[in-house]
């Protein structure tokens, strides 16, 4: 009860501080001088139509490593946590009910197509809404799919962990070789920047949005395995 | 050069790299693993060399070929360099040391290392505020998986803790963030700090979020109950990467957002950091357990830097050096420690015994543990004095005090485990560490060293590594292997030789002071000849307090003067530590030396006014509302040492449980060390009032009831040398009244009771030293009658009691002499009461001393035993013919000082021409005196001679005894309890009153620690309440002040 | 229409907060945290918003010449993009966590794992 | 014999071990010798009457005699006048007055006592009970004559005598010391194992060393 | 002041003169004493009997070399005391040794035969010996307290530590004497006097009832002649400092005879009067009676 009446009187502060700034809040009637930068310089100098992208993918380039980052960190420490004293555990495997008929083979029918549209999210994620982590997401759904449909199925790690690395290499490397052949780390324009609103334009950003959705559904799909694998018991 | 960027590349692309590797190829994993750090390392270190060496500016790095502030940027400096090196040498030492475990756990471990260490150097050489919340949340992340590396049961919950107050930060810094980019429009540091965020309408809440989260990634007290749960559980090669890098790394972004913050947010940063630096050293005063007691000291650290930090504006450009020397310290001193833990199966502090009989290890442990007590030579002490030096210029003295405090108990609870170490019981096991754990131990140690050079020659003063005694006293370490003989000759040999060298320089104070302390030294180490083998760890430790004496007496500025200061109480704590039974008294008096320095440290402060180069002479000038004050807190400082009453507790112990040789060192000479300090002191500073107080009036209090005290508990010990111990207390406040009187003879008689007390102190020491050896007890009651075996030394203990009870003619005599001429011009007679009251005194702890152990009844156990060691005896009886020398001439050491002691008292100088001394009182004549004495001595003796030639030697047993027979020795024996009507009469005024000050205090202390640190129970969930707390209340705070 | 958005954002947070400090079950913990981190991307979100305004997507419909005054701020849409990511990686983290204490001690009292402490 | 005189063994501080005789180790063992006057006659006469005129008396009353003794310091008495007073230890004493009977267990006192007076030193035999054991003739513990057990001075008679008889006593005893005639010590020291031999008959538990001294 | 030869003979002169007036004033006193009990008393010539008998005496033994050079410290201690101090004022000669030292000297030459004493009386290993000590010692750290504070308070008032120019400073008239001009320090000193004079109620040292009888339980044959030599010149060497600090010195033999003798007498009259006392009493009785009396002394020089 003390706990409660503590944390409310706690959250009451923390709300006057929200309450601050809410109150504090005006919205801006114009552009600040960033995003104008983003919105007038976007298309000349990136060529890609999606500013958001161009935000997250070059001007922003770092966060975005970080980010995939974060999630192959937490893959990596996610397998590492439930791998710690797992096969002990291994032979006493519990029986499941087998999956209906409807999700059977409503699986095997979506799952190809799931997979298109995540492919087609990242790769036009200069153009459309929509981008490597969203692409890699709806990848991941599909595993995700897979799984519901057989519990018991096992990935292979090594092919998970493979694409993974690789995405994450490539991104780095795009990144180096922005170092040498452009203005700098993470810069796009080591290939030609095209014609805006064309699927091979914004330099390499589709190439780098294309390995962000490949490893972000790599390393979901490889969260969702480990996971999944704790089922064992 | 590299380009920065490399850095973060050569991190990530590796730790992606690691992914395609097959899971077997652990070998070529961790040889990837090692080189991606040890390049990152190159680099950083590259690129430090460049800005330190090469004096190259600061670099900007772009990313997305785009200007900041649109696209994120980087900057590289000297300071990040600096912090990128330290980063990334941490988490190659750590990955070195963790080989076994990241070769068990596989690539994804080792991934997870490099990213964390990669986000180190995100943190550090990011310009963009959201950018610095990813590498944070990296960070987090991968702190969540690097806990995992520990084998500790409760890894788990701690990091799960850690992870619930994550997300309560990270939502803070996020909604802080967005609305500082609403109202800055830019997420670049230096664009928010060019806009000045705090001014904008929203923006001080805004950055107040921001603040606060990031601040909190520092664990300030008392919102860091989960980091402490981390440095239990979590591996100690991680803690040390948590706490010497992250912490690093983390109070450089608070450093960045200070810069947007602006000089408002200073004080707060201040008053965070210096709760946390107290309040965390006070919780880890009752730890039991090592990595979370390190882990308090870890948060007290940073508080401290990030108090540093706060005081930016009266710091200016040193701020750089002292947070550096503070920081560097700590995380080299703390990652140090904490791979040691590693070594140690034990989680108890008690445990850590098993590092006895490890000199590398324990040349280690000592090494940190002076870094982080900011001992000189590292550069916490060049940075410490630079900051008091400030703090005390801009008269900030809340803040000074509260942090000398808080050093105080760190020092505190660092000390009692390092006794625990060398004095706790008997280790079970003997460890034998890794070669390689062993090796990045031993390097940490190094690096301490390295940057104790390094911040030497960076401060404005003297490099004390290029310093010659103390280069001399280090040598030592290297010579341990040696056996005990040849190195006591060479340490003979450099104290006479160090004298030599100074002699033409010396006034004649000094010289007196040199002559006692260096070639008084020398003397006491004859007697160590005696020992035997190789005596590991002696040597270093009494050179290293010779090496601080003999810088002392010729210190210039007060900067060298506490640096020699520093370094002959740390000499002096390792010596007396060797005792049998010493620990807790060689704790008590590390504190109270400590304590002591901390307030010259600040008296000098207070007296240089933010001067960092202050000669001593210059103590003449203060000006006149700070004199005083300046005045009081020296002369405390200065009566620690010589033991004044109520800072006395620590004497008995210390020196009555330390070595036969060292007995006499930390005695004989150590004590003088604070009469030189109060002799400068009196010296330059002279009278002074406060509140119309003449303290030098109080110090004649102090001195007198001092001797009081002293001698009045030295009567009731039975142990011999807590005896002379208490009496050293006596004999003390005896030289501290004599200064104190302020007049020529007083500072007359004191010299003498230095010169007086370095030789019968010494010898009564080395003596009972002697002889406990031979009887294997300390307990007077249980000798007895020892005359007969051994008969020099009873000649030395007879000789050193004549003098010392100033019954002539021997030398205590002169001393007496002079006294009461000196009184005869003292302004306040008062104190006198009890200075003659404590003269007799003495005479019944001398006699209790010479007559319990060498006269009465023999015992049979003791029947057997022969006289001292020749090693022992020879200074003795060198002593002895001191004794009758300066009995006979006491002119030949006193003309001088007389002389030179009228620069500052012309009038009641003495007169020494022919046989008498003269002064304006009286006279007297030494040597007439020794020849009456010895005529009619001699010629009584050779009359009872003849009357009494026929006289039959009986033997101990045969004396009258009510017609019966005594029934053994040792109830005929009448020693225990020697002055039992004394205890009687006078008892009351032996109450351990100062002991139970003290005694209380430290239990209040530990007691509030106890019952505060409850405050920390456990639950994730309370201390998420805590944090919110803590944020709410600063909010609070912030809004309503 | 920004304040609704930035007020329920708020509100969604301090619900999170005191579901997670109240509720001493795991999983209820890190479930609340997924809505309290919902309401900080809901605020992210609702900063960048600007009046009558459209996405930043160039294409016909919005040539890049007009973009400066016709699309809403981008930036924190590119924020919350890595928040909502971070935030999946922690929530998957607390998840695996979860499960790992449950399997050492059978319980899921976050009150149970109190060992360390003082 | 008692415990503490028994040889016992004991472990020095370093260890090592070793036996004590406490009757060998803690006493002298030489007995006393015959003293040799003074090598002149006149020197010896004035030491004589120096002797005489300061008449030391050990402050030890054996027996019952002993009330006897406490009126010669009364100021009806006072035998301070005639240079006589009382010390408390035998060191300084040199007249000892057995008070009366002398039961065994006093006697060990007795010899103690008078062993560790110096020569020269007179016993008085004071009362009936010193001669022949008075009204205890019959009695199993006391001794019946004292001069087999102690070279004796001077009796004086009587049960009890008065202190006239005692002050009359320290008269004739003054007289026979300025005779030179009061070699009691040398006597004892000359005939030694004679004395002992009586003294051990009578006493059983003989748990002393021979030589008190 | 210089040594000159012919000051030996003269010293030994005054040692002479105060061996044989001391032996005859220890009898008297002891007379004096025994006559308010109603006594005769010993004889007058008593003590020399004595101390011939002693010094006659055949036979001694010793415990050992301490022991032997107890007494001798202790007689040299009172002869060195006599002889560092002026006895008669105005002669050079009868200045004895005094040139060696001032006050202070005779001060702290009073410990030199006590401390030798009491480390004789030590090694005879005898427990009473040892309990003597102590409580002498004991007893003497008070009440030396407040004759130091007088001493210090005579020096004070004269500006001079030297004994001759205090007695010189005394004389001229009878109000002249310290006694008058500052009857604190005397009365303090005075009291502090009984303490030292091993008469009761203070003579817990020798305590023949308690510990008989102190330090020379084994002393006998001629130590105890040397002690007992000390016996009378001990005292007589005290007196000398009181009279010559308090009560204007004596400028020829009679005086001297006479006021060392008053002086004496004042120890004899509390003797006589009171029992004595335990321990802890007297350390009290001296710092609750004469340590005020002694402050009072410095605090208004």
């Amino acid at each position: 009860m003390i706990k409660r009446f503590t944390v409310l009187l706690l959250l009451a502060g923390v709300g006057t501080l929200f309450a601050g700034l809410l109150l504090g809040y005006s919205p801006d009637g114009e552009l600040n001088a960033t995003a104008r930068y983003y919105a007038d310089h976007t298309a000349p100098d990136i060529g890609a139509a999606n500013i958001v992208t161009a935000i997250i993918v070059t001007y922003r380039g770092l966060d975005t490593l970080g980010e995939v980052t974060v999630l192959f960190l937490t893959a990596a420490i996610v397998g590492l946590v439930l791998a710690r004293g797992r096969r002990r555990t291994r032979t006493e495997q519990r029986e499941l009910p087998p999956s209906g008929e409807l999700l059977t083979t409503g699986s095997r029918l979506l799952v190809p197509l799931i997979l298109l549209l995540g492919v087609y999210v990242f790769v036009n994620g200069h153009l459309t809404p929509g981008g490597g982590f969203q692409g890699g997401a709806i990848l991941a759904s599909a595993i995700l799919l897979m799984l519901l449909t057989d519990p018991l199925r096992r990935f292979s790690h090594r092919l998970i962990s493979a694409l993974e690395s690789t995405s994450g290499l490539v991104f780095v490397g795009i990144g180096l070789l922005g170092v040498f052949f452009a203005g700098g780390f993470l810069d796009n324009r080591i290939l030609p920047i095209g014609n805006l609103g064309s699927l091979f334009s914004a330099g390499v950003i589709p190439v780098i949005y294309s390995f962000i959705g490949l490893k972000v559904g790599a390393e979901f799909s490889s969260m969702l395995v480990s996971l999944s694998e704790t089922e064992d018991s | 050069m590299v380009s920065p960027i490399f850095i973060i590349a050569a991190g990530l692309g590796t730790a992606f790299l690691l992914g395609l590797l097959r899971d077997e190829w652990r070998a070529a994993a961790y040889g990837l693993t090692l080189a991606a750090l040890a390049g990152t390392a190159a680099i950083a270190g590259g690129w430090l060399w460049a800005f330190a060496i090469d004096g190259a500016a600061p670099v900007e790095i772009l990313t997305a070929g785009t200007p900041a502030p649109f696209a994120i940027n980087l900057r590289l400096g000297l300071p990040e360099a600096a912090l990128l090196l330290l980063a990334n040498l941490t988490g190659l030492l750590s990955a070195v040391y963790l080989k076994d475990t990241l070769s068990h756990l596989g690539r994804r471990a080792m991934a997870v290392l490099l990213i964390i260490v990669m986000a180190m150097g995100g943190i550090i050489l990011t310009r963009d505020l959201f950018n610095l919340f990813v590498f944070f949340e990296l960070i987090v992340i991968s702190t969540g998986g690097l806990i995992l590396l520990s084998a500790e049961r409760h890894a788990l919950g701690a990091g799960f803790k850690y992870l619930i107050v994550s997300q309560l930060i990270t939502i803070l810094l996020l909604i802080g963030i967005i609305f500082a980019y609403h109202a800055a429009g830019t997420l670049n540091i230096d664009g928010m700090a060019a806009a000045s965020l705090v001014m904008l309408k929203g923006g001080s809440l805004a950055f107040f979020l921001i603040f606060i989260a990031v601040v909190a990634e520092l664990k300030p007290v008392p919102a860091n109950g989960w980091a402490l749960d981390i440095y239990e559980a979590a591996h100690p090669a991680f803690s040390a990467i948590f706490s010497a890098a992250v912490a690093s790394a983390s109070l450089f972004a608070v450093d960045k957002l200070l810069l947007i913050g602006g000089p408002a947010w200073l004080p707060v940063a201040t008053a965070i950091g210096i709760i946390s630096f107290v309040a965390s050293n006070l919780l880890a005063l009752p730890q039991t357990n090592d990595r979370r007691m390190l882990g308090y000291s870890s948060v007290g650290q940073v508080g401290l830097i990030l108090t540093v930090l706060g005081q930016r504006d009266i710091l200016g450009d040193s701020t750089l050096f002292i947070a550096g020397g503070i920081l560097f310290s700590h995380a080299v001193a703390k990652a140090g420690l904490f791979w040691l833990s590693g070594l140690v199966a034990g989680r108890n502090l008690q445990d850590w015994s098993a590092l006895r009989g490890q000199p590398l290890l324990i040349f280690a442990f000592v090494t940190f543990l002076a870094m982080l007590s900011g001992l000189p030579p590292f550069p916490g002490f060049y940075a410490k004095w630079e900051l008091i030096h400030l703090l005390a210029g801009h008269g900030r003295l809340v803040l000074l005090a509260l942090i000398l405090f808080g050093a105080l108990l760190e020092a505190g609870y660092l000390f009692r485990w390092f006794g625990y170490i060398i004095k706790g019981e008997q280790p079970t096991e003997v460890i034998v560490p890794a070669r390689h754990k062993l090796s990045v131990a031993m390097i940490a140690a190094l690096a301490g060293w390295a940057l104790g050079y390094l911040w030497g020659g960076l401060s404005a003063h003297n490099n004390l590594l290029q310093t010659l005694p103390l280069l001399f006293a280090l040598g030592f370490l290297l010579l341990e292997w040696l056996p005990a003989w040849i190195k006591n000759s060479l340490a003979i040999a450099g104290l006479v030789a160090w004298f030599i060298l100074g002699y033409p320089g010396y006034d004649p104070l000094q010289l007196i002071f040199a002559t006692i302390m260096l070639l008084g030294g020398a003397l006491i180490l004859m007697a160590s000849y005696h020992a035997q083998g190789r005596r590991v760890g002696f040597y270093p430790s009494a050179m290293l307090m010779y090496a601080g004496l003999a810088m002392l007496i010729v210190a210039k500025d007060s900067f060298n003067f506490f640096a020699a200061w520093e370094l002959l109480t740390v000499g002096s704590y390792f010596l007396i530590l060797r005792g049998k039974h010493s620990e807790p008294h060689a704790l008590s008096y590390i504190v109270f030396s400590l304590g002591g320095a901390f307030l010259i440290l600040a008296g000098f402060a207070l007296a240089a006014q933010g001067n960092s180069q202050f000669s001593i002479e210059a103590l003449r000038q203060v000006a006149q509302p700070l004199a005083p004050w300046v005045f009081v807190l020296l002369a405390i400082g200065f009566m620690t040492k010589t033991a004044a009453i109520g800072l006395h507790i620590w004497l008995p112990g210390a020196h009555a449980e330390a070595e036969t040789d060292v007995s006499p060192m930390v005695s004989g000479i150590l004590l003088k060390a604070g009469l030189f300090g109060l002799f400068m002191l009196l010296m330059h500073m002279g009278k002074q009032q406060l509140y119309g107080v003449e303290l030098t009036h109080v110090l004649m209090w102090i001195g007198a009831l001092s001797a009081l005290i002293g001698n009045l508990l030295a009567i009731f010990q039975e142990d011999a040398k807590r005896l002379l111990a208490y009496s050293s207390i006596g004999q003390m406040g005896y030289a501290l009244f004599g200064l104190a009187m302020m007049n020529h003879l007083g500072w007359l008689m004191a010299l003498m009771f230095v010169i007086n007390h370095y030789i019968y102190k010494s010898m009564l020491f080395l003596s009972v030293g002697g002889i406990a050896k031979r009887t294997g007890t300390r307990l007077m009651y249980k000798m007895g009658g020892l005359i007969t075996l051994m008969p020099l030394s009873f000649i030395a203990v007879l000789i050193g009691i004549i003098a010392m009870s100033g019954v002539p003619p021997l030398s205590g005599f002169g001393g007496r002499w002079i006294f009461y001429n000196a009184i005869m011009t003292a302004e306040y007679r008062l104190p006198m009461i009890l200075i003659f009251l404590s003269g007799p005194i003495a005479f019944l702890y001398l006699f209790r001393l010479i007559h319990t152990i060498f006269l009465g009844q023999l015992k049979d156990e003791h029947r057997k035993i022969k006289e001292a060691p020749f090693w022992i005896l020879l200074p003795q009886f060198i002593y002895v013919v001191c004794l009758m020398v300066f009995a006979l001439v006491p002119g030949l050491a006193l003309r001088r000082v007389d002389a030179y002691i009228s620069q500052f008292f012309p009038q009641g100088a003495l007169n020494w021409e022919g046989l008498t001394i003269t002064s304006d009182y009286g006279y007297w004549s030494p040597v007439s005196i020794m020849v009456v004495v010895g005529v009619i001595f001699m010629t009584l003796f050779a009359w009872l001679l003849f009357v009494n030639r026929k006289a039959q030697k009986v033997k101990q047993f045969n004396i009258v005894f009510a017609g019966e027979r005594p029934f053994r020795p040792e109830t005929t024996h009448f020693a225990w309890n020697f002055f039992a009507p004394y205890r009687k009469a006078l008892g009351f005024l032996t109450q351990p009153l100062v002991t139970g000050f003290w005694e209380t205090l430290t239990d209040l202390l530990h007691t509030a620690a106890d019952v505060a640190r409850r405050f920390y129970t456990g639950n994730a969930q309370i201390y998420a309440i805590h944090f919110l707390a803590f944020v709410v209340v600063l909010f609070l705070l912030s809004r309503g002040v | 229409m920004a304040h609704i958005a930035l007020a329920t954002g708020f509100i969604l947070i301090l619900i999170g907060l005191y579901g997670a400090l109240t509720n001493r079950n795991i999983l209820r913990m890190i479930v609340s945290f997924t809505v309290a981190d919902t309401g900080v991307n809901l605020v992210i979100v609702a900063v960048g918003y600007l009046r009558g305004r459209t996405a930043p997507i160039l294409d016909a419909t919005l040539p890049a010449a007009e973009a400066a005054a016709r699309i809403i701020d981008p930036v924190p849409q590119a924020l919350v993009l890595t928040a909502i990511v971070i935030g999946v990686g922690i929530t998957a983290l607390m998840l695996a966590y979860a499960y790992k204490l449950h399997e050492t001690k059978g319980s899921l009292d976050i009150a149970d794992y109190r060992e360390l402490k003082w | 014999m008692k415990a503490e005189l028994e040889k016992r063994i004991v472990k020095g501080p370093d260890g090592i071990e070793f036996e004590v005789d406490p009757l060998q180790d803690y006493y002298c063992q030489e007995a006393p010798t015959v003293m040799p006057a003074a090598y002149s006659k006149i020197v010896e006469g004035f030491f004589n009457w120096a002797r005489a005129e300061s008449l030391w008396i050990l402050g030890f009353g054996t027996g019952c005699g002993a009330i006897e003794m406490r009126p010669l310091m009364t100021p009806r008495f006072d035998a301070y006048r005639y240079g006589v007073q009382w010390r408390p230890t035998p060191r300084q004493a040199n007249l000892f007055i057995i008070s009366g009977y002398l039961s065994v267990k006093t006697l060990k006192r007795a010899i103690r006592s008078y062993e560790q007076m110096q020569n020269p030193k007179y016993v008085i035999g004071l009362g009936s009970c010193t001669i022949n054991g008075g009204m205890y003739w019959d009695s199993y513990n006391t001794l019946k004559r004292l001069d087999y057990y102690l070279p004796v001075d001077l009796y004086i008679a009587g049960c009890m005598p008065r202190p006239e008889a005692l002050l009359q006593g320290f008269e004739d005893l003054k007289e026979i010391i300025r005779a030179g005639k009061g070699e009691g010590a040398n006597q004892y020291a000359q005939y030694f194992d004679w004395y002992k031999m009586n003294q051990k008959q009578v006493i059983h538990d003989w748990d002393m060393p021979d030589y008190n001294w | 002041m210089h040594f000159e030869w012919m000051m030996i003979p003269y010293s030994l002169l005054t040692l002479f003169i105060v061996v044989n007036y001391g032996l005859l004033l220890t009898a008297l006193m002891q007379k004096i004493g025994a006559r308010v009990g109603r006594r005769y008393g010993i004889p007058i010539w008593q003590n020399y009997i004595d101390l011939v008998k002693n010094y006659g005496l055949r036979s001694s033994i010793t415990h050992g070399v301490m022991f032997y050079l107890g007494p001798v410290f202790r007689l040299s201690g009172g002869v060195g005391l006599l002889l560092f101090v002026p006895t008669i004022y105005g002669s050079v000669m009868f200045s004895n040794l005094s040139f060696a030292g001032d006050l202070i000297l005779a001060l702290y030459f009073v410990f030199f035969g006590a401390l030798g004493m009491a480390l004789g009386a030590g090694e005879s290993g005898h427990p009473h010996a040892a309990i003597g000590v102590s409580r002498g010692l004991s007893q003497m750290t008070a009440a030396e307290l407040p004759f130091a504070l007088a001493v210090f308070a005579v020096a004070l008032q004269y500006q001079t530590l030297s004994i001759t120019e205090i007695v010189a400073a005394q004389q001229g008239a009878v109000l002249h004497w310290t006694l008058f001009t500052n009857p604190f320090a005397v009365a303090a000193a005075m009291l502090s006097f009984l303490g030292s004079m091993m008469r009761p109620p203070f003579d817990l040292v020798l305590a023949p009832q308690e510990i008989p009888i102190g330090p020379p339980t084994e002393y006998h044959s001629s130590y105890l002649a040397l002690m007992q030599t000390n016996r009378v010149i001990f005292p007589i060497a005290k007196i000398v400092i009181y009279m010559n600090l308090f009560f204007g010195g004596a400028a020829s033999w009679p005086v001297f005879f006479l006021k060392v003798f008053l002086i004496y007498l004042f120890s004899l009259f509390v003797g006589v009067a009171f029992p004595r006392f335990r321990v802890e009493q007297s350390i009290r009785w001296f710092l609750v009676w004469a340590l005020p009396l002694g402050i009072v002394a410095i605090v208004l020089v």
